[in-house]
């Protein structure tokens, strides 16, 4: 890029759109590690952000897993917390409306065991003035369907979104976030979105686990856990980037160990239209508005005015406008046989 | 006990934590822990006895992205050095082994003061300060703040050996009187705090018993304080992956004060619990009847 | 583990059993890792492993993928080599003849991107005196199949391993190995298993990607690779403990991120019968014999006495003899729902 | 130019790297680069010009796995302080930053020499030792093999600025001529290597042209070589990720004396290889007709 005159970094465009939402910049916090935003709030102003994605919120109130709830691992983390949270009532009670005061856009990610559960939440944050959109966390056991996951089978999983889309209000966009623990994440994202997903989130975390050596027992009370972290990046971004080259024009929220305002830009350039920030929150409170400070240097470096003009930008020669270099990708061949 | 409202001054006034890049101002071998002292402006300011810092570990290039999180042994608030806080900690694995290899000057970079602090008595009762291991530590701090409120403050400080007692000179100075117990008997009475506790709190009409340690020991401590009619303030320790609140790694079942038990978070409604209040043989399970189990498919 | 004594690290027996096959210790080289042992051979004895297992061979000599062929990550990195190989004439003449002077326990890797292939490799490669197992890296796209990969769909893994089973001598265990992007890798392991696999490798790289920002393209020549080290310890882990759950008896080698005998120690309890150390050869040559040694140690410092004390010690409580404790696995509820 | 073997001693002898804790000697800033010598038992007995070593970076709790390479710059057997190896690096990433912080006695793991080295004339002919960048640094080690077989020895260093030229004075006592190219003509000929080469050759009766910097530069450096029916030895720069020859990852189209164009290894077959051997312009691809290439699938 060094041919490519650089920029002032308050002259760079931070601007997104997802799925007709404006957003003041692309960077956002991963839901289940940044809570409602109340705790960062000690830490920066969670209105620059371009959006807040709450943890995700069930209809009743929920205890969780047992501790321990963690296990550090190279790079990463993996997690067993079990979607504890207070319920869609105190929800909506005390912690959105905390963050609508702030001035902050709140994304509210919703979790269920049932479809009706899904499609309660639906309605319920749905209506709820303010909220920039509904991210549906399908990374959970269905109850009636002998505790399968929804999100691994692609049936199950648009069955969910579009019980989600018909009870949410035309202006509030639906984003379904992915797992990859999938043969075919590709397959997961087409279904998705005929079922009328107006955005997809990439990527949930893998599944693993970690004895512990002290114990010699599984050192999560959950026994397994989700892996997150910068050791999960590559992952993700592989997602992103063969989603955004088989379904070309759908947007992609980046998501899987986001740390620097580098790794944004390399979710960006693989097909992402904003990113979230997790795991890196732990390590550093201040890690969201690091990138978002971080991103607009990175673009500013290599002359990119415009936040767009980064999207997809891996998947073409500089120049070009649209993802469609498909060549490489969704092909077996080229995907596989590594070693 | 209810309340502790009414037993305890209310520690209300805002503070909020701060992440500063603090700088190594000296660390020392103390028997197997390391005593380490940082200058981290702002934070000593806002420290209360109970609170803890988080820090984080293996520099730029480090695969440790979860902060450690270490009790406030000390903090001395802005003077020739800017402020500093110190914290006592043993190297056991990655992180930690990495903190004791820092030398004078290199940068740690420094999330606090984190945590409720203990709550301090309204009346200047007598206090047993009861700590196992490094949890002695926070104690120091909040003998000076009892001692200010006029309170009596004896101190028992329990471990294996000689080796894990942290600080049994500097309790002379900070207490009316100072008990020691050793496992091995290596100094001190041969046995655990809580051979050593009844005692201490009849004779001296202990009205409440503050205590950090291991989980086995601040349990232990609290059954002797209920027995007594003393209170209990404990200083627990979880896993905590942020420290912060934002997470839910680090919770334990606590009975609040609507008599419901929830799953809290230790970062944020901890470290320190009223001990009667914290569900002890619970802990690592979600008991039945907690706040939110047995919804949501059966886990 | 307090409670129980300390051993001296020479009073523990390292060997182990797997498929029939005796090891003097559960340590391998994972394929790709150790080309066939004669640059290791400069760092340490080669016939001090229990096993080396060579670089996936298929018929034809092979020019593999265009470089870059590597991208570090966060604990870990990409690799996309392309089974680069002189092809099985030049292994058999030059490769493995030298691998049976040192005296070592050589595991011949097979790859091929058609049954014919791999059966052809099966024979030539199962006549050969002295081989100890075949692994058979099915990772690999079928050309007979749109060049799906044969370790993505149960049916065509099955196939691979039935034929390779079939054209194989008695003597020589088959070991299929597995990739862990599957939606369910204990399905993949049921059905090679039925195929006539004697045993099973767990796992293969993860698939990922990573965007050079000095050329905002894909850093791989290859665009993915397949991601290794440490960083996907957790996902090995994670696969081992569920598999050995699902499928008890059958044996297991762990490989994924070991670097130390504490993580072999990790893949042992977690039901491995052996492990195999592949991309921190790259950041410590001698990695796998200094894995032997902390191994024997860790085991020591426990009180375990035998290898296979250890093996599946964290699915039952200590003192426990099998495998049985089935209650926390392969079930999507507690194996879900992370956050 | 069938074969080299003629032409140039063959350095059969047995020689095996070595893995070693070393310990840094001393770290100096030299224009944009830093100059690290370190002391590495063993290692220096075994080097030859244009062996390299690769070492570890980040320490204990590091995230990054793989080695860096670095060119010998200058190896020096067992004496006072036992044997020493020194490199030139640029700090770019995470790996040669963390490099360029370390203090002396700092502890380094090291594996070389590894590579093989620049082939020797048998005869005591004309030779220009071309670097560019830091690619100068193992061309001194050459000179002086060079010098002790009486060739004579001509210098080109060559960078886009001052600050990125390596050992202009060392130079002069190393070599019978130097000449100096900066892009921005901050110092020397405004100009690259390749502008001054060839009145080189052609004046000194130059017959073997070593050379060592980027691909663009040996790739141009091989072809005026050729051009004047001079031998080509350029030291490439590939990513490796093991530098011992078990990953493949190092791979260079390459023509074998059989005629034949192999991916080879070039941490092993390499990094020295006949400039006219190299298929610069396939450098990234999979050239067609070469060995194994188009069987399996298509890929
Ligand atoms: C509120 C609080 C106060 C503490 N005060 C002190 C103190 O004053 N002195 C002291 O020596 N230790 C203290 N600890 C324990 C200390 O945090 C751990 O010993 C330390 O984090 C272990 O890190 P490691 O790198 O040695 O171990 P690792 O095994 O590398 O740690 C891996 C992960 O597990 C977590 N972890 C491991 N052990 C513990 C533990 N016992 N408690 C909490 N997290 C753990 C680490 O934070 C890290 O995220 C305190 C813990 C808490 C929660
Ligand atoms: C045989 C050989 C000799 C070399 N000699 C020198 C020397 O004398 N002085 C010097 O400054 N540099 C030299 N290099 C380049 C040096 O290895 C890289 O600059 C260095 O590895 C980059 O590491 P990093 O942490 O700065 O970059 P990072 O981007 O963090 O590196 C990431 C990964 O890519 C690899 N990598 C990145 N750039 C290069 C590169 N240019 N060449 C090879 N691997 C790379 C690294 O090894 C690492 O595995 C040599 C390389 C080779 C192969
Ligand atoms: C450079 C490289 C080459 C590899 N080549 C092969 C191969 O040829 N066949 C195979 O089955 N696995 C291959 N693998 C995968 C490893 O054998 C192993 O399954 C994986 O890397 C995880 O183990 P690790 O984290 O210890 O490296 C390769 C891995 C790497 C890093
Ligand atoms: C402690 C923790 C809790 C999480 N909780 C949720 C959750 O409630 N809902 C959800 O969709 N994802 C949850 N996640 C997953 C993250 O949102 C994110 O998808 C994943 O961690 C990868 O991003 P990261 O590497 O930046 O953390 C959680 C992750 C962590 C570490
Ligand atoms: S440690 Fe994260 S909520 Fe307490
Ligand atoms: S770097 Fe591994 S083979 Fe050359």
């Amino acid at each position: 890029m060094a041919d490519l005159q650089a920029l002032h970094a308050d002259d760079v465009d931070l601007t997104t759109v997802l799925a007709d939402t404006h957003l003041d910049n692309p960077v956002m916090t991963a839901s289940g590690c940044a809570g409602a935003g109340r705790e960062l709030q000690q830490f920066f102003d969670v209105r620059d952000l371009g959006a807040v994605v709450t943890k995700s919120i069930m209809r009743d109130p929920r205890s969780g897993r047992p501790t321990p709830r963690m296990a550090e691992t190279p790079s990463g983390m993996l997690n067993s917390i079990g979607l504890q949270g207070p319920g869609i009532d105190s929800f909506l009670a005390r912690d959105l409306p905390w963050l609508l005061q702030q001035g902050a856009r709140p994304i509210v990610s919703i979790a269920g065991s049932s479809l009706a559960e899904y499609a309660e939440l639906a309605r319920r944050v749905g209506h709820t003035p303010g909220v920039a959109a509904i991210e549906v966390n399908i990374s959970c056991p269905n109850v009636e369907n002998r505790g399968l996951v929804f999100a691994c089978d692609p049936v199950q999983a648009a069955r969910v979104i579009s019980v989600v889309r018909r009870d949410t209000p035309r202006g509030v966009p639906v984003l379904a976030k992915l797992s990859p623990d999938v043969t075919s994440i590709v397959e997961i994202a087409q279904s998705v979105v005929e079922a009328g997903a107006d955005g997809l989130v990439l990527i949930n975390t893998l599944l693993g686990l970690r004895v512990d050596l002290d114990t010699m027992r599984p050192q999560l009370g959950g026994v397994t856990g989700g892996l997150s972290g910068p050791a999960i990046r590559p992952v993700a971004v592989r997602a992103v980037w063969q989603v955004a080259a088989a379904l070309p024009g759908v947007p992609i929220v980046g998501v899987g160990g986001v740390r620097t305002g580098a790794d944004a830009l390399e979710f960006l350039a693989a097909g992402a239209s904003a990113v979230q920030v997790g795991t890196a929150i732990f390590n550093d409170p201040a890690a969201p508005i690091r990138v978002v400070r971080e991103l607009r240097e990175e673009l500013a470096r290599r002359g990119i005015g415009k936040v767009g003009e980064a999207i997809g930008l891996a998947h073409h020669p500089r120049g070009a406008t649209a993802v469609t270099d498909l060549s490489d990708v969704g092909q077996p061949p080229a995907a596989r046989t590594e070693g | 006990m209810t309340s502790t409202d009414s037993t305890f001054a209310s520690s209300a006034t805002e503070r909020r934590p701060l992440q500063v890049t603090g700088e190594v101002f000296s660390i020392k071998r103390v028997g197997d822990y390391f005593h380490l002292t940082m200058v981290a402006d702002g934070i000593a300011e806002q420290t209360r006895p109970g609170n803890f810092l988080a820090l984080a570990v293996g520099g730029d290039t480090s695969a440790h992205l979860l902060r450690r999180c270490f009790s406030i042994y000390r903090a001395r608030p802005a003077g020739v050095y800017g402020g500093t806080v110190e914290i006592v900690f043993a190297a056991g694995g990655a992180g930690t082994q990495w903190l004791s290899r820092l030398q004078p000057h290199d940068a740690v970079d420094v999330v606090g003061p984190l945590g409720r602090p203990f709550a301090l008595p309204r009346e200047p009762v007598a206090c047993a300060l009861v700590g196992g291991g490094y949890g002695s530590a926070p104690l120091f701090g909040l003998a000076e703040r009892l001692r200010e409120r006029r309170c009596a403050v004896h101190m028992v400080l329990g471990a294996a050996t000689e080796s894990r007692l942290f600080g049994t000179l500097e309790a002379r100075r900070a207490a009316q009187s100072v008990t020691v117990t050793t496992v091995d008997g290596s100094v001190g009475i041969k046995g655990v705090v809580t051979d050593a506790l009844p005692g201490l709190i009849t004779r001296n009409k202990i009205e409440v018993v503050y205590s950090c340690g291991p989980m086995g020991m601040l349990r232990a401590v609290t059954d002797v304080a209920v027995e007594h009619g003393a209170w209990s303030q404990t200083a627990v320790e979880e896993s905590m992956a942020c420290g912060i609140g934002v997470c839910m790694t680090c919770v334990l079942p606590v009975e609040g004060d609507d008599g419901v038990i929830k799953m809290v978070r230790s970062c944020v409604e901890g470290p320190v619990f009223g001990g009667d209040k914290v569900q002890w043989d619970a802990v690592g399970t979600i008991p039945t009847g907690t706040y939110g189990a047995g919804t949501g498919g059966g886990h």
